[in-house]
């Protein structure tokens, strides 16, 4: 990391990124419904994305992007499947 | 140059974080599922995309690797994001009947248009709609 | 290692693997194929046990690192005495296993008996050869998974209610054993055993409490296999509610448990192991005193034959762990003699009792009174032996196991207790078999008629099955001097884990004095 | 010889078992001709022993123990071996005649003789070890021989007593012995009786003394615990004539008699021994009275005579001893005469009770003769043996004082002796004299030979004895006194005239009072049947059913089926011990440096208790629970990401959405809720112990974290390229260096696939196959199965996904990733394909067979490891190399991700496995045909036609 | 400042006591997730045996000046493994014995108000 | 023949850039493996994609996708500026029913897709016979001009870039 300006960014951004997990949380816990429950996971899932991007900025280090593309293809995967709970009951048919 | 990059990847930080933020104080603070649900796509699109440009641009710059995963991640949340926002949708639409958001503050209270054509939506078409709550719904907030 | 004896090491643990994954990969639509291939492995690995016993009983620890990797760094097998006689007592008991279950057709009343098996025995073998404790915790896990499928085998209601109480506790169990080895690799930065055994002893005062914490925390892991008091209540309802063939099988596996404790406590917790030294004996041996006393009144409460049997395999658990929990050669020696009897014995017990199940029809294990059954002579007559041998009474080897353990253990302070227990405990056990086979035998040969049974199934080879246990029973009890020689020199080399460390880390490591 | 001695009743005792086929007569004959050799066998030996050798063998057979079979036979033994073969031959003729057609003989002959072969390996055993053997097998043998009339419940109940009572006084006996020999040095008894002072000077000779008198007291039927031997009467009267006269019972006063060397002559064994014994002597002669089964009259009186015998023994003098030695003998004679005359007039008769007898002179002349003079000898009437001994017996209580009470010991012997004259006369009288009676339940006659014949050599040796004690007993009772005694005897002399001694004076009176309290006998039993006298078979059984209960309702109070108190105990030992380890040792924290913690860590933790708090709140909630649990799947892997630790996180991320698909598949069919049903109690209870769960594992989680630590890992570090061909240290762990795990591991995973398959394959049929046909949906279901954008969307997917299963696998050697998380990813995306078009879709085009891929990635990764024994390498050694090639340029290939892509395989074929076969209970459970197009979408706007989602009016 | 350790210790005794909480429940399905979440624990456990590093990810680089212990990393991956077959075959025991039986609860006795 | 080895020459060149963006590495190795795996990947999977959608690669397809970038950034503004600002009582959120001329479901998903992905709309659910599409609006003044705006910016491009 370089200038002075960067470090400024990323923690604003790592702050940005924080404060929307909690209200992903927040949102999580007031629901009312399994689909805001739902909707929030995915939300937090994406956020974890962010944050993974920025760890890598952070670190200067691309070690982790996989784990941000599994993420992205399993968060959909989670969300798909608690969907198809609601809808369909059984999620495989 | 470095410099240039410096506030450009800066600058990107910022515009993620924000949106980033905006989307989830979105999810946090709009009325109803409906009008929730177009917050997340804000965190998706330009939130996380403009820090994956961010990390896109620095890498070069700043460890002098080159790396175009954050392409990839990019690529699977276009291609995953509606898809979630669909089936969130359908569900909820399905849990609810058709009295959709039935929010005290939400001023959408008239139900789902009629579709054109003589099929019924197809979250609906055919079946016929239970009262039977998911355990753990508030139950109060899914008629009041 | 010779490059021979390295052969039967590592074939004792790879055989069963590639036969069980050969069954389920090209046989397992074939099942006389399957059947001869899993008999084929056994009988093996019989061949196999006796040529590690042989090679065993030369005295010289053996070791065999896998992938060519040096101890403490990549995982090894390691042959003593010890461990050679658990492969064979494995070996023979699940090739007599196999064959029971093979002729009564227990095989067929499920999907994959074969593989199971197979993969059961590579996991009661891995078990006892490895010299990695966390590669020990794999191995209990691959013959935990193997037990739960063998277990639910054939299923039905009350199976598989048992079945969820078995499963759930070993699984809270597993977890307990990671924090066990985890804590232990947490504090001295290694895992295999020798290695453990030389950090341990050489551990800043300051660890010994993590250390001592763990030592009890992997006991109460290996005393819930074990089926020790308080952590035995698992044991009666799964080994009574599964087949007999398995809970025959099953006999084996609380002496994983066993056998568990035996290593780590000799070798890792011993002697010089500073604060943690025999940290487990004073805990044990109260525990094995009432595991002893619950297993009795439990036999004396069973309201069915697999019940008294389940029972009894916490009856003998306890005299087993009464002798160990002494620590010292004289106590271990006899402790191992044990192993070998009540392993076969209650392995006799449960397949008795089965064979008495099946041809009692509808009444099956209930000690109540029903009609004569097809064989109630021949088969009172092997109630009658494997009774004998589980409670102690002579001829069998119950009687030179308990004199064993009794002999041993009078050096101990808590001779008294150990005596009294056990002697008392065994007029139960007598009460207990007396009043069972009574209704079942006597009483019941009082009423008109029999049970008519519309086909038997192997009837030879179930009955020559359990016959031959009781045969292995009765060579034990002959061949007590040369067994009981084995075992003591088994004990001696536990109590002096130099040798193991050297032949584990090298000669150079030169054990830790 | 002596071995063969030992051996050959128990070896024959095939003998019967395989002659019954032949016959009755040659079942017996077999029976009788092994107890004849052993006989003969025994005389061969008898000149050795008769001129004071003592013959012996040592075998060897546990030396560890000091458990050997070393027999000797000495003088004591000689006597015992002779009447234990002796009379047994004789009950083994007896027998023949005796049981009914019905009776399966060859069992019978077997059991006795087993029987037989035990008691003579008691009398013949050196090592006490192996009379322990022995003496277990004379109550087990015995047990089968009482319970032999298996419908008679009182002969079953009459053998578990036998074996209950007699059996816990072997246990007691094994106490004993095992502590003798300890104090001696040496289990065997050649070398225990040579040290009589060094154990009567230990301080564990009491001990010993008591558990040893505890075998012998059950044994020998002393009181209190003679109650097991009237019951054991239910036996066949041959069993009963052989136990209760020369052998069963007598083992006990074998023991007394062997170990008197060095255990009498004590004060402590003068007043437990001679106490029991004349206690018993009296109170069974007294009870032997008011019998009035025949059986019933000679058990009492078996235990009054061991009683007598008990308290010689316990006088512990060597003149009491003589008598002892004297008095089994005859004992031994009119007893087993006496019992074989009551199996007779049963027999014959039909009935054994005393009130339906008498008269039975004149119709069966020949047996009462035999019992005349048998029941004389028992009353110790001259000129018969049985006179002799009681005599000698009075003569020794007559200057035995106990407790400074001079008159107690004569007094009550004398009234013993009274009460042994006045039964002795009853069965005389009250069977064969008296009027006869027209009411027999048969017509008495007398029988054949064979039922009298036995009895009445027996009743030869009784007045022979008598006659000529010298001539005929003498001998044997002078070598044998001095084996018991060891060493000289003292003066005595065998004859019928001892002169006039207070004995005589005694012997006068009793049998005087005997005949009076006789002629009153009517009056007195009235009376004593009057009295409340404890049952001691009530109590026995009232104690065992008491015990039963007690085991019962424990057993069910603990064993109450609870998993969740098998689990709280479970736990709560954990926390108890490991606390008290941790406790009890040392211990001082740790000083390395710790990290500050990020504010997003901070976050990360929030969220992760957050989402626990939200899971326990809600836990009744099912899927709720679900959704909140992936919460903290996800945070921990955000924090495997911050640790360092890349392959955890993406391992982690992978089988957390697995698990999940897992557990909503199987929530559809279960219920969707919880019921509230802990009490609030229970609720503390698991607070406190998840509490002090939590406090353990996280507080032994800081004490290590907090402190420094050399381990093993450099190694790793430093050997993962040179040495394992990558730079993924964890890759090249979990490949290489501890690839064995990884192979276990790979196996945990398939077997548990199978154990998935096989429980569900079963699902459709029985009970569940009920429930799922019954099964209901409980939750609304939309009618659309595949959604049309998901079709489309995981359609472009799945290859994306494959080629992010093949990129991860690949890099696993250097990079994140590897063979697991490439088989989950790969799975995920397959999963995918039946999330979206549906299982019939997609399985058809699946076109693996899951099981294939278990077995074959197990056998992949098995055979990577074989490969390198091909080379001479241990098991699984891995080889790699760097290759060039044009144009693709350098790579490298190692064994290891051929070991990598088992790992992979088998994966697969598990994940695929376990869900595909959970869905397809699903299936059978929704009971509806699934959606078949070629698109497999419900809404497929490119077709022409009607929907397929059938048509409704809007609302 | 709160230290890294603290939290994942803490985090570790939260997540061990809400799966020695649920796993106590009567029911199987909190039970299974009560074994999820001491899953959870261990795995976190047997990795913070290994010590907290931050940025040292183990990927062999000479350059590097420190490393995380890799080898509590390889175990935790076997612990996974191991952990999510043995989950995935008691979800399915625990339908398969409420299908058999009726009961999910983890006694097997059947519900006390008498419906299945 | 070539539809044989390459069920889908679009998705198999897709697929060669996913593996380069993968690897991160541009070599002649690389490219061999990416050909290798854009060959085998479509063959394993293109039995689950019976149908081939026609999709017209040129100018088209590249004004579309840079309209859509386009309008995601402005909606992005747009709607942020909604939330942090509007009450939720202000809102003038509105369900809108397309109705569709596009016939293949790809063509669909891919304009419900942009729908959803611009921000302020999500496309919420298809009518039984595919001719409608169902989105919910977050804050639209005119319900029925938004809808010709979705058909005439977007639905009209798809028409031409799915033939
Ligand atoms: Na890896
Ligand atoms: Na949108």
């Amino acid at each position: 990391m370089t200038g002075s300006i960067l470090p400024i960014a990323l923690g604003f951004a790592f702050v940005c990124v924080s404060a929307s997990i909690v209200l992903n949380l927040f949102r999580l816990w007031r629901g009312p419904l399994s689909a805001d429950r739902i909707l929030a996971v995915d939300t937090l899932t994406i956020n974890a994305i962010a944050m993974i991007v920025l760890f890598g900025i952070a670190y200067t280090t691309p070690d982790y992007f996989e784990a941000a593309l599994l993420l992205a293809m399993v968060g959909f995967v989670g969300t798909v499947a608690y969907c198809k709970f609601l809808l369909r009951g059984d999620i495989v048919e | 140059m470095t410099l240039f990059a410096e506030i450009l990847v800066s600058a990107l930080l910022v515009l993620g974080g924000v949106f980033v933020l905006v989307g989830s104080w979105g999810l946090a603070k709009l009325p109803s599922v409906m009008t929730r649900l177009h917050g997340p796509t804000k965190a998706t699109t330009l939130g996380v995309g403009a820090c994956l440009i961010a990390s896109m641009i620095y890498f070069p710059f700043f460890s002098g690797t080159w790396s175009a995963h954050e392409l990839l991640i990019t690529l699977f949340l276009f291609l995953t994001a509606p898809v979630s926002a669909n089936l969130i949708a359908k569900a909820h639409l399905h849990r609810q009947g058709r009295r959709i958001d039935p929010n005290p503050s939400d001023q959408i209270v008239d139900g789902l248009p009629p579709p054109l054509g003589t099929a019924d939506w197809a979250t609906f078409a055919g079946g016929t709609t239970t009262d039977t709550a998911i355990p753990g719904e508030a139950d109060g907030d899914r008629r009041s | 290692m010779s490059l021979i004896v390295s052969w039967w090491v590592i074939a004792s643990v790879i055989l069963p693997a590639v036969v069980g994954a050969g069954i389920l990969l090209f046989l397992r639509h074939h099942l006389a194929l399957s059947r001869l291939a899993a008999l084929g492995s056994c009988i093996v690995m019989v061949i196999i046990a006796v040529m590690l016993v042989h090679e065993a009983n030369g005295g010289t620890i053996q070791s065999y690192a896998l992938g060519n990797w040096r101890a403490p760094f990549g995982i090894v097998l390691v042959l003593d005495r010890l461990s050679a006689m658990m492969v064979l007592l494995t070996a023979v008991l699940a090739l007599i296993v196999l064959v029971y279950a093979i002729s009564t057709g227990k095989d067929r009343q499920g999907w994959h008996f074969h593989p199971l098996f197979q993969f059961q025995m590579l996991g009661l073998n891995g078990a006892f050869l490895t010299g990695d404790l966390f590669n020990l915790f794999v191995f209990f896990e691959v013959l935990l998974i193997a037990s739960y499928g063998l277990m639910l085998h054939g299923q039905g209601g009350e199976r598989l209610k048992a079945g969820v109480q078995y499963v759930i506790i070993n699984l809270v169990g597993s977890t307990l054993f990671l924090v066990g080895v985890g804590l232990l690799y947490g504090v001295t930065g290694t895992l295999n055993m020798a290695d453990l055994a030389v950090k341990v002893a050489a551990a800043p005062p300051g660890d010994q409490g993590l250390i001592a914490a763990s030592a009890l925390l992997l006991t109460t892991v290996f005393g819930l296999k074990a089926a020790l008091v308080p952590l035995h209540f698992w044991l009666p309802g799964t080994y009574a509610a599964t087949g007999g063939a398995v809970a025959a099988l099953f006999a084996i596996m609380t002496k994983v448990g066993a056998y568990s404790i035996i290593r780590t406590s000799t070798l890792i917790f011993g002697e010089d192991a500073g604060g943690a030294a025999f940290v487990v004996a004073p805990w044990l041996l109260p525990a094995a005193l009432v595991t002893i006393i619950i297993g009795f009144v439990g036999m004396f409460a069973a309201r069915g034959l697999r019940d008294l049997a389940a029972w009894a395999v916490v009856g003998s658990m306890g005299t087993l762990l009464c002798a160990v929990s002494v620590f010292d050669t004289q106590a271990m020696g006899p402790a191992l003699y044990y192993i070998l009897h009540s392993t076969l014995a209650g392995a006799a017990l449960f397949l008795v009792v089965d064979l008495i199940a099946q041809r009692r029809a509808e009444h099956g294990d209930a000690i109540t009174l029903a009609p004569r059954f097809t064989q109630i002579e021949i088969l009172s007559g092997f109630f009658f032996l494997a009774a004998i041998a589980t409670v102690g009474l002579p001829p069998l080897s119950g009687f030179v196991g308990k004199l064993l353990v009794l002999d041993g253990v009078r050096t101990s302070p808590a001779a008294v207790w150990i005596w009294t227990v056990i002697l008392i405990t065994t007029v139960l056990g007598v009460l207990a078999f007396g009043r069972a086979g009574s209704m079942i035998f006597w009483k019941s040969a009082t009423l008109d008629g029999e049970i008519a049974l519309r086909s038997l199934r192997g009837r030879r080879g179930g009955m020559a099955a359990a016959a031959s246990l009781l045969l292995a029973l009765a060579l034990l009890t002959i061949m007590a001097g040369p067994i009981t020689r084995y075992t003591a020199a088994a004990a001696d080399q536990l109590f002096a884990p130099e040798s193991y460390i050297a032949a584990v880390l090298g000669p150079q490591s030169g054990g830790r004095r | 010889m002596l071995l063969v001695l030992a051996l050959l009743p128990i070896v024959g005792a095939l003998a019967p078992a395989l002659a019954i086929r032949v016959g009755r007569n040659a079942c017996a004959m077999a029976a009788g001709t092994v107890t004849l050799a052993a006989l003969v066998v025994l005389a061969m030996l008898a000149p050795a022993v008769m001129a004071g050798e003592t013959v012996q063998v040592r075998i060897d057979w546990v030396p560890l123990l000091g458990m050997n079979l070393n027999l000797f036979l000495d003088a004591l033994g000689l006597m015992f071996a002779g009447m234990i073969l002796g009379i047994g031959l004789l009950i083994i003729i007896y027998a023949r005649f005796y049981l009914a057609k019905a009776d399966p003989m060859g069992r019978f002959f077997t059991y006795l003789l087993l029987f037989q072969g035990a008691m003579l390996g008691i009398v013949v055993s050196d090592n006490i070890l192996l009379l322990l053997v022995f003496w277990e097998l004379t109550s087990l043998t015995s047990f089968l021989l009482i319970g032999f009339w298996r419908d008679l419940p009182e002969g079953r109940q009459g053998a578990r007593m036998a074996l209950a009572v007699t059996g816990a006084g072997g246990l007691s006996l094994i106490g004993g012995l095992l502590i003798l020999g300890n104090i001696a040095g040496s289990y065997d008894l050649t070398v225990i009786l040579q040290n009589r002072e060094a154990i009567q000077a230990s301080p564990l000779y009491l001990p010993a003394l008591l558990l040893i008198l505890g075998g012998c007291f059950t044994k020998s039927a002393q009181f209190p615990f003679h109650f097991w031997l009237p019951h054991a009467m239910a036996a066949p009267t041959p069993v009963s004539a052989y136990l209760h006269s020369a052998t069963m019972v007598k083992a006990g006063i074998f023991m007394l008699a062997r170990l008197w060397p060095v255990l009498a002559g004590t004060e402590t064994w003068f007043y437990l021994v001679a106490t029991t014994g004349l206690v018993t002597m009296v109170f069974a002669a007294v009870v032997a009275l008011f019998k009035d089964d025949l059986k019933g009259l000679l058990a009492y009186s078996t235990i009054s005579h061991l009683g007598f015998l008990t308290m010689l023994f316990g006088f512990g003098t060597p003149m009491a001893a003589v008598v002892g030695v004297f008095h089994i003998i005859n004992h031994a004679t009119f007893k087993a005469a006496l019992f074989m005359n009551a199996g007779i007039v049963d027999h014959e008769t039909g009935t054994r009770d005393i009130k339906r007898l008498g008269g039975l002179a004149t119709l069966m002349p020949i047996a009462a003769t035999l019992a005349v003079v048998a029941g004389l000898s028992m009353a110790g009437i001259p000129p018969l043996n049985g006179f002799i001994s009681k005599e000698m017996m009075l003569e020794e209580a007559s200057h035995t004082v106990w407790w400074t009470q001079p008159w107690l010991v004569p007094a009550l012997a004398t009234l013993g002796a009274t009460f042994s004259v006045a039964y002795s006369f009853r069965y005389i009288v009250h069977v064969y004299l008296g009027r006869k009676r027209d009411d027999y339940p048969r017509p008495p006659h007398d029988p054949g030979i064979g039922l009298w014949g036995p009895p009445a050599v027996l009743v030869a040796l009784v007045v022979s004895i008598g006659l000529f004690p010298a001539v005929v007993a003498g001998p044997l009772v002078e070598q044998v006194s001095r084996a018991v005694i060891g060493g000289q005897t003292p003066y005595y002399s065998l004859s019928l005239w001892h002169g006039v001694t207070p004995a005589l004076f005694m012997s006068i009176a009793a049998i005087g009072i005997g005949l009076v309290i006789l002629s009153a006998h009517r009056q007195i039993a009235a009376v004593w049947h009057g009295l409340a006298l404890p049952d001691a078979k009530a109590l026995f059984d009232r104690a065992l059913s008491g015990l039963t209960r007690g085991a019962v309702a424990f057993t069910a109070r603990t064993q109450n089926g609870s998993l969740e108190r098998y689990i709280a105990m479970f736990i709560g030992t954990a926390i108890v011990v490991g606390f008290a380890g941790f406790l009890g040792s040392d211990f001082v924290a740790g000083n390395r440096p710790t990290t500050a913690a990020s504010p997003m860590a901070v976050v990360g933790w929030l969220a992760l208790i957050a989402a626990t708090a939200l899971v326990l709140v809600n836990h009744r909630a099912r899927y709720v629970s679900l959704i909140y649990i992936g919460i903290v799947g996800l945070v921990i892997s955000l924090g495997f990401i911050h640790l360092s630790a890349p392959d955890l996180a993406l391992t982690q991320i992978s089988v957390e959405v697995v698990t999940i698909l897992l557990m909503l598949l199987a929530l559809n069919l279960l219920p969707k809720t919880s019921p509230r049903e802990s009490s609030l109690p229970r609720h503390f209870r698991d607070g406190g112990l998840a509490a002090l769960a939590g406090l353990g594992v996280g507080g032994a989680a800081w004490a290590v974290m907090s402190r420094p630590v050399d381990s093993i890992s450099g190694y790793f570090w430093e050997n993962a390229k040179s040495g394992g061909g990558g730079t993924n240290v964890v890759n090249v762990i979990l490949v290489d260096f501890r690839g064995f795990d990884t192979f276990g591991e790979i196996i945990v995973l398939g077997i548990a696939a199978l154990g998935i398959f096989s429980l569900l394959e079963t699902a459709g049929t029985g009970a569940s196959g009920r429930r799922i046909l019954a099964w209901q949906p409980d939750t609304p279901r939309s009618p659309e199965h595949h959604p049309m954008m998901l079709v489309v969307a995981t359609r472009l997917l799945l290859p994306l996904a494959v080629m992010v299963g093949l990129y991860i696998f690949l890099r696993g050697h250097n990079q994140p990733g590897g063979g697991f998380i490439a088989g989950l990813v790969i799975s995920i995306a397959i999963l995918m394909q039946y999330m979206a078009s549906g299982y019939q879709f997609a399985a058809q085009r699946l076109r693996a067979d899951h099981h294939t891929l278990i077995g074959l990635g197990v056998l992949i990764a098995a055979a990577t490891g074989l490969g390198s024994l091909l080379f001479g390498a241990p098991f699984m050694t891995t080889a790699f190399d760097y290759f060039s090639l044009p144009i693709i340029g350098e790579f490298e290939l190692a064994t290891a991700m051929l070991f990598d892509v088992g790992v992979a395989l088998t994966v697969i074929g598990a994940v695929i496995l376990a869900l595909a076969q959970l869905s397809q209970v699903a299936q059978s459970a929704e009971k509806q045909e699934p959606l078949e197009t070629p698109s497999a979408m419900d809404i497929d706007p490119s077709r022409d036609g009607p929907p397929l989602v059938p048509e409704e009016t809007v609302k | 400042m709160i230290s890294l350790e603290l939290l994942v210790a803490s985090a570790i005794g939260v997540l061990t006591a809400a799966g020695v909480y649920l796993v106590l429940r009567r029911r199987t399905f909190p039970v299974v997730l009560g074994l999820a979440f001491l899953s959870y624990a261990i795995n976190v456990f047997l990795f913070a045996m290994g010590r907290l590093v931050i940025d040292r990810p183990p990927l062999y680089d000479k350059a590097a000046d420190g490393y995380t212990d890799p080898l509590p990393q390889a175990l935790v991956l076997t612990a996974i493994v191991i952990a999510f077959g043995m989950t995935a075959f008691v979800v399915v025991l625990a339908l398969r014995s409420y299908l058999e039986t009726g009961i999910d609860r983890v006694d097997g006795m059947p519900d006390e108000k008498g419906k299945p | 023949m070539i539809r044989r080895i390459l069920p889908h020459p679009g998705l198999s060149a897709m697929l060669v850039v996913v593996w380069l963006l993968l690897v991160n590495d541009f070599t002649f190795g690389a490219l061999f493996l990416a050909l290798v795996f854009g060959v085998l990947v479509p063959l394993f999977t293109s039995r689950f994609w019976p149908a081939r959608p026609v999709v017209r690669f040129g100018p088209d397809m590249i004004g579309y996708v840079g309209i859509v970038l386009y309008d995601i950034l402005i909606a992005n503004f747009q709607v942020a500026w909604i939330i942090v600002t509007r009450r939720n009582r202000d809102l003038r959120s509105h369900w809108l029913v397309i109705p569709l001329e596009l016939r293949s479901p790809e063509a669909i998903t891919t304009l419900a897709g942009t729908i959803s992905l611009t921000p302020g709309t999500v496309s919420s659910d298809i009518s039984g016979c595919g001719r409608a599409l169902l989105v919910h609006a977050l804050d639209v003044a005119d319900p029925e001009a938004e809808v010709a705006r979705i058909k005439r910016r977007y639905e009209a491009r798809l028409l031409r870039v799915f033939a």
